[in-house]
């Protein structure tokens, strides 16, 4: 997911380099609140105190799907909100290994087994890292991802949406 | 009752169903797709999930996701809005074999009446008068020319299982009614792999008409009345309003009656509509059965006070009907537009993009259904429509012109969006005068 | 009838008459302060003159002003809404002289029942109760002395003049009476410049009932029924609903009958409310007659499906009622709520400044009166009510869950306002049962 | 647009070479705000703590009042619009004298007279220079400015909005 933009050059990404001058720029001239469309893109960036409220939403960076236990209130806000901040600060380095699919999450084959990956796990693309129960069908899912784990981000028996970070690696 | 309720739709009509339950005291989980993610509606569910990538093939029609939604959301029922799954019979059963309520009709009604020519049969059985046609599929080119005789040029050739005009023909003589059965035959089979075809007579400048209708399952059907649909664009409903101007008071009461023969025939509960055509000398014919709440349900609970969600809710959780026909009244005008992001200089092509400026019209017998606001992306991946404005006033004329003052003030900057036709259309001497057909926007703007 | 009107007045109901007049065909010519210039309901108006500097008193007070701006502005009319200069008698007389009608009662009707003395001699020749008391200016103390102990303690020593809670003060026996007389006559004369006072019979946990009434200039009086506004704050009014709950059949038509009454007596015409104060076995007291159209008529609107500004720019330019008494029907609950930008951890004082986001709530049965938006700033000059949110529903217990459910959709930031207040009041027990008084919201709240 | 972002030639970017200039020009002359938009482009940008979004409007920069003729839809939003734009380049030297109350403006004591002033007239504080009717009165105006007489902004027999300027001087 957070995979660097460089490497995907057919996608249609922001320049990054562009955003950061255009920070660099506001930064420079204490601009509070700027708005840029043409056709192709749009852009609405505000600085100081209050955030941005809805993002466009740069989904590398908005990984975090509605929390199942908090009310739905906070979470849609969340990403939204965390997208930007998350982007220079607090982005947790490293590859990320998110839900093919919404269901609940199963770190073990069945509660007498051991996981499937723990911490320090080094996993290839094909490693069985846990199991999707969606429609009592048990889903075994492959990473796709290679490198070692280095953090579980949800409980065996959370439910999970679509896209929700489950591990974290770093390149093995 | 239930405790909690997923929708399984999105932007305004799920944010429409997502009042009704909380009204109601009802919890709701939202579903949404990557390119929803952070619409401030689905803040307003109790519980949201993502289900996968903007693509509705791959979120919104994921049957398997939107379940498993549910499951992990321990819901009791599936509102289902329109579109999307509303009228997928497979969607209905799969929930209902979750012990998950689907909130539509069952599933032996939706197949029956989704089948066009099924749907004639139960129209005939119910006395409901259909278009002169064939009375089942096309197998011999020969049948068909002596149907075509019988029946009189023009005819329609259509897909049974068409929508939206696809396999549609018309044939105005012998020679264009065998080339265009091949024709359509292959188009059919094409968009919807069943190539049945059907011929019926064709009616020229038709007026849509529609009939809303609710049952519960203990046999009580009533119709809430009709709406008017004549003003289409390529098949898409632009207004919609209740009463249908200038259609005789017994000619009105039978199209209604007949609705909810047809549906009780049918073995239909819940919401649902019964469509029409009439032509211009107030023959009416039925079309087809929309299982389903519709985009301009609204239009219908202005005039009647009814909230027609919450009756489905109601109905689908087992409750009887609060109200028998003597019960409902109709007062007043309502009229619905339907708000698009598309590009009226551009043929009408969608017009994704951020909303820069919002200024939105109000005051009395005014109602904006949409779940957009100021800052909102509309994003490229489904409809165009981004809202309703719907007025209701005691006569057509205030309506109008209270549209018309509604236009006036509302303001959409960032996007492109099929207001200034909507302008054009209100201050139309025949829009006003109500002397339009199906072919009235496409022939004049 | 007319065909430019000049709107004398601000924010939401400027905005409310400038759509009232636009759906009539009626030109506008709106007046603005230099600190509401760029708002964008003026921008609606179809002319928009700037006529003095922010402080009221030298615009919107500026009779000179306003009445050049409707010279230049070619106006037939002037609507005054509420507040500002819309009981200012002389205003009106100023305005009719210089042969633009003013959208209001008489100007004799209006000074009759602007004085409250002459108020309550007009109800008594109409055989409308008044709350016992002086019938009249206290002249002598020991006259007073003795109507208190007829009418008995506790007794309420008002000012003639007075409003809002200003030169009023309760004694519950003769030692505060006598101490009392001088404190509120110096209070008045230096409030109102007029030191006259008058005692009434002090009644306890009163509510607060008023009925809408209006008239034409051909002796047609007709009452819209009855407007419940107990929820108060410092005599400011926070919710209004109709029906009155709980209040019994007969006690609602007596009232309402009283009012019609009342105001035929007083040669009122144009939209009008009388105030009265109903104790706790349902005796009911003239209070007042507001002589305006008020802040809470969207509830009386919604209720009976007239709108109350166009009846009343018809009934200025000569036009007989189109309905009468009987023609009028009430249905359902409507229950207004004022948003007001205060804050109430500090006060309730008013919180000016800039809407930074807004999510305003809507669908069925829900409407919102106001003139901002994202992006309005709200200036610290005049009154803090932003806006007016009215919810229709077949029942009080339906309308409340709807208030709830708005309420929960609502977004403000960047402001304070009452909406945490709200929450608070639409689900207290006390106010769902409407077990309340005038005295509720500061003894709960 | 112009600027290449040198790897996407073709990709519609923002030039920030000008949004640069544009920001350059703001800070040179306090501009708070600006919002620029053409068929292809929309720019908004907003300076500084954040700002009042219908400031009371310079005056002094927002001459036009609603013009009796024009629909006022246009009127209002005039002053703000024109407000950043006409700051770098429009932006009226001098000091103006401005109406102080709403009425009809009459440059002369009655037609057959001659103005009271006309470009080139150097006025004092207590010059009167025009004739405001409202209510029937004509009020004569003195313009509480000093200096001459550079242009005159609104013509005789024009209704003229509270804070609507008449002249412009230059210091004398």
């Amino acid at each position: 997911m957070a995979k660097p933009v460089e490497t995907e050059p057919k996608r249609k990404a922001f320049d990054l380099d562009d955003f950061r001058k255009l920070l660099q720029l506001m930064e420079k001239y204490g601009v509070s609140e700027v708005s840029l469309s043409n056709e192709d893109e749009s852009w609405k960036v505000r600085r100081g105190p209050r955030q941005v409220a809805y993002a466009p939403a740069l989904p590398e960076f908005a990984p975090v799907a509605a929390a199942p236990a908090a009310p739905a209130v906070a979470a849609p806000a969340a990403p939204a909100a965390a997208a930007p901040a998350a982007a220079p600060a607090a982005a947790p380095a490293g590859i990320l290994i998110t839900a093919p699919t919404v269901g609940t999450f199963y770190a073990a084959p069945s509660p007498e087994d051991p996981p499937f990956v723990s911490v320090g796990t080094v996993v290839k693309p094909d490693t069985v890292v846990c199991i999707i129960e969606a429609m009592k069908v048990f889903n075994q899912i492959q990473g796709e991802k290679a490198g070692r784990i280095v953090e579980i981000l949800v409980q065996s028996g959370d439910a999970v949406g679509f896209g929700q970070p489950l591990f974290r690696l770093e390149p093995a | 009752m239930f405790q909690r309720i997923l929708v399984a739709n999105r932007g305004e009509i799920a944010l429409r169903i997502i009042r009704a339950c909380r009204e109601m005291g009802i919890e709701t989980v939202a579903v949404y797709s990557e390119a929803d993610r952070g619409a401030h509606y689905l803040s307003l569910a109790d519980e949201a999930w993502c289900i996968g990538p903007p693509q509705a093939l791959e979120s919104y029609l994921q049957i398997k996701r939107i379940i498993s939604a549910a499951e992990i959301g321990n819901v009791q029922a599936v509102h289902p809005g329109y579109g999307f799954l509303a009228e997928n019979a497979h969607f209905a059963e799969v929930c209902r074999s979750c012990n998950i309520e689907f909130i539509g009709p069952p599933v032996e009604a939706m197949q029956q009446l989704g089948d066009k020519v099924s749907a004639r049969e139960i129209a005939r059985k119910a006395g409901v008068p259909c278009v002169p046609g064939s009375d089942g599929l096309i197998t011999d080119v020969e049948d068909a020319v002596r149907i075509a005789d019988s029946i009189g040029y023009p005819v329609l050739i259509k897909a049974t299982a068409g929508g939206g005009g696809k396999g549609m023909r018309v044939a105005g003589n012998e020679i264009s009614l065998r080339a265009g059965l091949a024709a359509a035959s292959a188009e059919a089979e094409k968009a919807f792999k069943n190539a049945g075809v059907y011929l019926e007579k064709y009616i020229e400048k038709p007026r849509h008409v529609e009939v809303q209708i609710i049952g519960d399952n203990y046999g009580n059907v009533v119709h809430l009345y009709e709406r008017d649909c004549s003003m289409q664009r390529r098949h898409q409903k632009l207004i919609e309003e209740s009463p249908a101007p200038k259609l005789p008071p017994e000619v009105r009461e039978r199209i209604c009656n007949c609705a909810v023969q047809l549906v009780k025939t049918a073995g239909y509960t819940n919401a649902g509509t019964c469509e029409f055509i009439v032509d211009k000398n107030f023959n009416f014919y039925f079309i087809e059965v929309n299982a389903r709440i519709q985009v301009e349900h609204p239009v219908t609970e202005l005039v009647t006070g009814i909230d027609l969600i919450k009756q489905q809710i109601l109905v689908a959780a087992g409750e009887k009907l609060p109200f028998t026909q003597a019960d409902i009244r109709h007062s007043g005008c309502a009229i619905e537009l339907r708000v698009n992001a598309e590009d009226p200089d551009n043929g009408f092509r969608g017009s994704p993009g951020t909303i820069t400026r919002l200024r939105l019209p109000g005051g009395p017998g005014v109602r904006f259904d949409s779940h957009v606001y100021e800052g909102y992306t509309i994003s490229p991946y489904y409809d165009s429509m981004i809202g309703k404005l719907i007025v209701c006033k005691p006569t057509r004329q205030e309506a109008i012109e209270c549209m018309r003052r509604c236009l006036h003030e509302f303001v959409i900057e960032g996007i492109k969006t099929t207001l200034p036709l909507a302008k054009k259309m209100f201050s139309h001497a025949d829009f006003v005068d109500f002397n339009v057909d199906t072919t009235f926007v496409e022939r004049t703007f």
